[in-house]
């Protein structure tokens, strides 16, 4: 068995930053844009650039990233010899195993890396929102001879102290590599996208952790690591959507850019589909009090109310009366009557009584969380 | 795998003709239904629920509609690795003149019989559109007196057409006979008929006794034919059921039916209900509504792109409805388009038809107008029996 | 999914007569080869080996037998998401008077290919037994000048047969016609002749154009013999293949073929090349061997079970051979049983025979018995054509 | 979404007994048999049982193990809503979590088994080699109206001071329980198989880890507390054959017992087959001095030398001049010429070079393991 180049996608954090929306789940599982998930747009990609074996390191709350994923058929990862792994904590004969950092959990799960024999290792965050080829960013891998290649997009330069930014030169050579700094000298931040030569790395870590075991961060230890020993280490450029839905404000931008008609992802394109679990649902029932405009509604949704700029996602109910604006409503969740819904997200399974109001702002969106039980709810 | 109780036999061979040119290039088992489904999907549904393992499916004549639709049988949990969804290649009536064919259409329900090692056989069609617990059939088999056992509704006079199959009961509530509604006597004063749904249950081994006598005939008989026939000379259980229940046998029927899902408590009753209707799902974007959208008391798929209004009307995945157009009454089917200005009422839209700007293409309630499968209609003469053509 | 770069198309209508009764249920495709395998399994492990994710399938009258053993594709890793493997239903060649189905046969080519949306096509049957790697293939394509490339391999000139399709070679290499043997000529001297395996590739938006032309002619042509043509009126390239093959077009042919399996260099090239050859798994169990067994210079599939002695013979799954007995030179197929003290020799035992104790069937070398299908044989004198009958 | 009997196996434990073979896989994941693993009966009996929802429970180098039992579709156990998960350890926002004991792993996973609702949970080892139809003994428990049935067999009294035994009264209520008793009391040895109403069971665990956290163990901590707090708990009897293949000599024992023809196990029977992955492989190849006699091949071998009672994986090969006796070769060992091999056990993967010898004895028996070379390797 061999693999050319494998995907790793690291599922593991926590999410802190997402508040009550992982409390119970995992950032990669959580729902996007009517229909997905976040993990659905790296999953994808992969599929789509021809990377068709991956494994999804996790270790937080990882039973519903686990029933989402499945066996990768929906992404069509399921070929026999490949597709999709999930890779949790384990023990061994050395002891338990829990992974300490984005490279420590690289370092974690040699042995299933080792069992492809790849050539090439793509590193990948499952919590990013955009679409990209991995294949053409193979291409410049091995048309620069590099041992690392790191995605990098331009930002701006307030931005820019918010990311690992790279100085390259004039043949995208990586000469600096600084992590969050107050004077950047360049605008290319890295999107946390490596493609290594899988045989220096492993060699670097089991060096590493056969002595000091510092090597625990890709950002933080493993790329100074390669600049200190002069690897050939390139940036390649990439120029399109990308989001890092990390926060609860950029969850909710992001759904609400997803919902312009001129968004630039284009997920209608049929070339590059992004992919999900489907599920057998009933059609969308509107009642003759519907009203839903400039939004996203999916399959087996019943809306009895007003829905206006904002995103319903599988089995939401909206009673009628209600009134639903600049907002993302999760799978399974029930708006009862003459409810006011404004800049919020509302969580998956989570119910909002009659009367109920959950309002937010522009740069303070409320948040109502999985399960969570809201306002009046009248009996059945 | 354990193996089932009940094995099922769903025969696709169905009169199309009066559901032209629906009915073109598919059987009635994939007519499209209710914004989402093929109608198959209702007894491959109740089959699942059933927790039955072996399906036989009789192809109809276009079967690769069919094989578009079940591919695997894993929508509905049928990919087993033992047991599953055996198909049984078309034969045209007219071939069973030929005695290796006409023995081989017999065998082939045998040995599938004898396979699935079932005790039980459920016979269904796919024009019967209902949410049937096949588990509760057999529970009433089991008490019942018969050999064999058929599932009804009753129905008001009003929804009863001469050539409907009906059930002739007993006063204990057994049935002595299938007969069409014109057939039908004693019926005076009775504001209900008990409409037959096409599903029969029966021991295993009786059927195969069936179809082997049957084989010795010279002359050819589908299995329906011959359990009716079974019917007549045994009597049968006869198992109420009260769901919703629709009968797609004509263009009027379908157009109805279709629009009766409208109806929430049909809705609840159809596709909420015990049975969760499966189907297969297929990956599409989520339905998009612009600025100045309406859609109302209407039921849509996945994918569609709404700018225009709906109202009163069945629509399926990927349809485009621009500016100012107007949907009303109607059902129209996935990837249909109809352009900037255009008004489509009382009409059914077979998939992939696209209608032109600024055209009025309208029917009557009670005579839809029907455009086939990829039409383009850029004028309004090219559409027969518009009210406006 | 990544789309492919290349589309296949099987057609599994290949000439069956002259392999009765071995196909008297079943295509050429479905023929059970090497202990393990069934023919269509070494195109659709060429497909699957060179990342194709469309494949249409033709299919024969004996289409149950290739659903049975296609099911969802999942064995080729052709369950997909996109694209996947696409049957198109039997329709009998006197059929095709019809225009209707005339059309659709070249519509049914033309939407597959289109919908593929691969740059180039590969044509292949069922009937050449051979590992073939069909990116190689494309790459020669590529370079070479022509608009079709054609596949052959060189045979001496004992294993031709006059009615073998062959390629005529021009000295640059390239194909100028496909033609029959018996109809070559200039070939004195020469000990290989170039055997045509029935593979065609060329860009898909060439096929579609030959396919419309063909759809506007009168007169029904499969694609076989279109491709046939189109060598004839714009030379081909012609790519060797060297390893090994066998083409399963006579009983004697299919008898040789699978004995010689036996040979370890044609074991190698066949089942353990570039190509690995995937195959429909079914659970059984190992294969078990009894205190007095012997089993030399043979081919076993799983779960059988072996008391008595087998040599120089290929013997398929499920099959019990008990104490005494021999089978020596024989192919034997799934689920048959030798009882005690038989010999078979020089035959091939379809799937299910069954030869009761004590009996003697030999067949020649050059003219093997052929016991059909679940053949029950307690007499000698039932076999026809055993030496010993 | 309700199921009425959840299936958990726990499949976590390292299996230190078996040396070598256990180095880098888990004990449920070693091979039996020519071609099954050890949990194919267990994941089997669950399908043929009915039971159709299982999670795995598993901590110990579970790479191997994952892969052998991927979506369940080898074992039918793969419906929509149902089928087979694989449970690792994983952290929450309360910490890391590894299990500690059978019943804590139970209760780690309490959110997983929650999601089916089931009234019953059935807990099994990954490591026996039996058929049982789990139905069965789910009706003895309703009937007994029992919240805890306990599998047990009967043993001679010298091994029971090896199990734990059950006294019963002449209803099969259970109203003793010994761990490992010097002076047994009754014959009847508990199988570790177990059937809980789930309700009372989650409420032990429960209150056990709100306070003092000593509920770890089935055997130690579970059932004494059911007896003492008086539950109904009651003793199925199990007839039939039933091996605990814990050690390297029980594992060449079943091995042995499995080539028997009168074997108890009846692998043959269709009525309740053992379901394995299934790879597509070459026939067997058999050459002209091959000589093969009260053993079982598998698919993929190849043998040109001399096997006497012993059982061939998958992909074995044997060369020339070379003997096997007694002996249990799993997948892809490389045999090579003039080689000795008896009384021993061959790891997958591991090559025996020419004119090699692994000998041992009926009570000692000898092991090469996963991949290990041994003797002269000719070179290819």
């Amino acid at each position: 068995m061999s693999t050319e180049m494998l995907g790793m996608i690291l599922a593991g954090g926590q999410g802190t930053r997402l508040g009550k929306l992982t409390k119970n789940t995992a950032k990669p599982s959580v729902p996007f844009g009517g229909r997905y998930r976040i993990i659905d747009f790296t999953l994808s990609n992969l599929s789509n650039s021809g990377v068709n074996t991956v494994g999804v390191i996790t270790q937080y709350q990882p039973l519903e990233l686990n029933r989402h994923v499945q066996n990768g058929a929906s992404w069509g990862l399921n070929e026999r010899g490949a597709g999709v792994t999930i890779l949790q904590p384990y023990a061994s004969s050395e002891g338990e195993k829990f992974f300490e950092g984005t490279a420590h959990a690289i370092y974690q799960n040699m042995a299933y890396i080792d069992s492809y024999n790849p050539q090439y290792v793509l590193i990948l965050s499952g919590d990013h929102i955009y679409k990209m080829d991995y294949e053409r960013m193979l291409a410049f891998h091995k048309a620069k001879k590099a041992t690392l290649t790191v995605a990098v997009m331009p930002v701006s330069l307030e931005e820019a102290t918010r990311f690992g930014i790279m100085n390259t030169d004039d043949t995208d050579r990586i000469i600096a590599f600084e992590e969050k700094p107050e004077k950047p000298k360049s605008d290319l931040a890295s999107m946390g996208i490596y493609i290594f030569d899988w045989a220096p790395l492993k060699k670097y870590l089991m060096d590493s952790y056969a002595t000091d075991g510092k090597m625990e961060d890709f950002g933080k230890d493993v790329i100074p690591a390669y600049l200190a020993h002069n690897e050939p280490t390139f940036a390649y450029a990439f120029h399109g959507y990308w989001k890092d839905v990390g926060t609860i404000q950029s969850l909710w931008e992001a759904n609400m850019e997803f919902l312009s008609p001129n968004n630039p992802l284009n997920i209608t394109n049929r070339n590059w589909r992004i992919y999900s679990q489907n599920e057998a649902l009933p059609p969308m029932f509107f009642t003759k009090s519907a009203k839903v405009q400039r939004s996203m509604v999916t399959d087996g949704s019943y809306v009895a109310g007003t829905v206006e700029h904002s995103i319903l996602s599988q089995n939401v109910k909206v009673g009628e009366g209600s009134t639903i604006t600049d907002s993302m409503i999760m799978p399974n969740a029930v708006i009862g009557k003459n409810v006011v819904i404004d800049h919020a997200i509302i969580g998956e399974d989570a119910v909002v009584g009659d009367n109920g109001e959950v309002i937010g702002k522009p740069d303070d969106i409320a948040v109502i969380g999985y399960g969570e039980v809201v306002g009046r709810k009248e009996k059945a | 795998m354990r193996q089932g109780e009940m094995a099922a036999v769903i025969d696709l061979n169905e009169d199309v003709h009066t559901l032209l040119p629906l009915t073109e290039h598919r059987p009635i088992g994939t007519l499209p239904f209710a914004g989402r489904y093929r109608l198959i999907d209702f007894p491959l549904s109740a089959i699942t629920a059933a927790d039955i393992h072996s399906v036989g499916l009789f192809m109809p004549e276009s079967e690769r509609s069919v094989q578009d639709h079940i591919r695997s049988g894993a929508a509905w949990n049928l990919d087993l690795i033992q047991g599953g969804v055996f198909l049984f290649p078309y034969v045209a009536t007219r071939d069973y003149q030929n005695d290796d064919l006409r023995a081989r259409y017999y065998e082939n329900y045998t040995q599938f019989l004898r396979g699935s090692g079932s005790k039980y056989t459920v016979v269904m069609g796919a024009k019967n559109v209902a949410n049937v617990n096949l588990n509760a059939i057999l529970n009433y088999h089991k008490a019942g007196d018969n050999r064999i056992t058929t599932v009804y509704k009753k129905l008001p006079l009003s929804r009863i057409r001469p050539t409907d199959w009906t059930l002739a009961l007993s006063e204990q509530g057994t049935a002595s006979a299938i007969v069409q509604a014109k057939e039908r006597h004693d019926d005076q004063g009775k504001t209900e008929i008990p409409s037959f749904m096409d599903i029969y249950l029966l021991a295993t081994t009786d059927l195969i006794d069936l179809l082997e006598d049957a084989a010795q005939s010279r002359e050819f008989r589908r299995l329906p034919e011959l359990l009716r026939d079974y019917v007549l000379a045994n009597n049968a259980n006869a198992f109420e059921y009260t769901g919703y229940l629709a009968r797609i046998d004509s263009i009027q029927r379908y157009y109805d039916s279709n629009l009766q899902m409208l109806d929430d408590a049909n809705f609840q009753s159809l596709l909420l209900s015990s049975v969760p209707i499966l189907t297969k799902s297929k990956n599409e974007v989520p339905s998009f509504f612009a600025k100045d959208a309406t859609v109302v008391n209407s039921l849509l798929g996945t994918g569609t792109y709404i700018e225009g209004t709906v109202q009163d009307s069945v629509v399926f995945r990927n349809v485009v409805i621009h500016h100012d157009a107007l949907v009303d009454h109607a059902v129209v089917m996935q990837g249909s388009k109809i352009s900037t200005g255009s008004t489509v009422k009382y009409a059914i839209l077979d998939k992939g038809v696209v209608i032109g700007p600024n055209l009025t293409i309208v029917g009557k309630p009670d005579k839809p107008i029907v455009l086939r499968k990829n039409q383009t209609v850029f004028r309004e003469s090219e559409v027969e029996g518009s009210a406006n053509a």
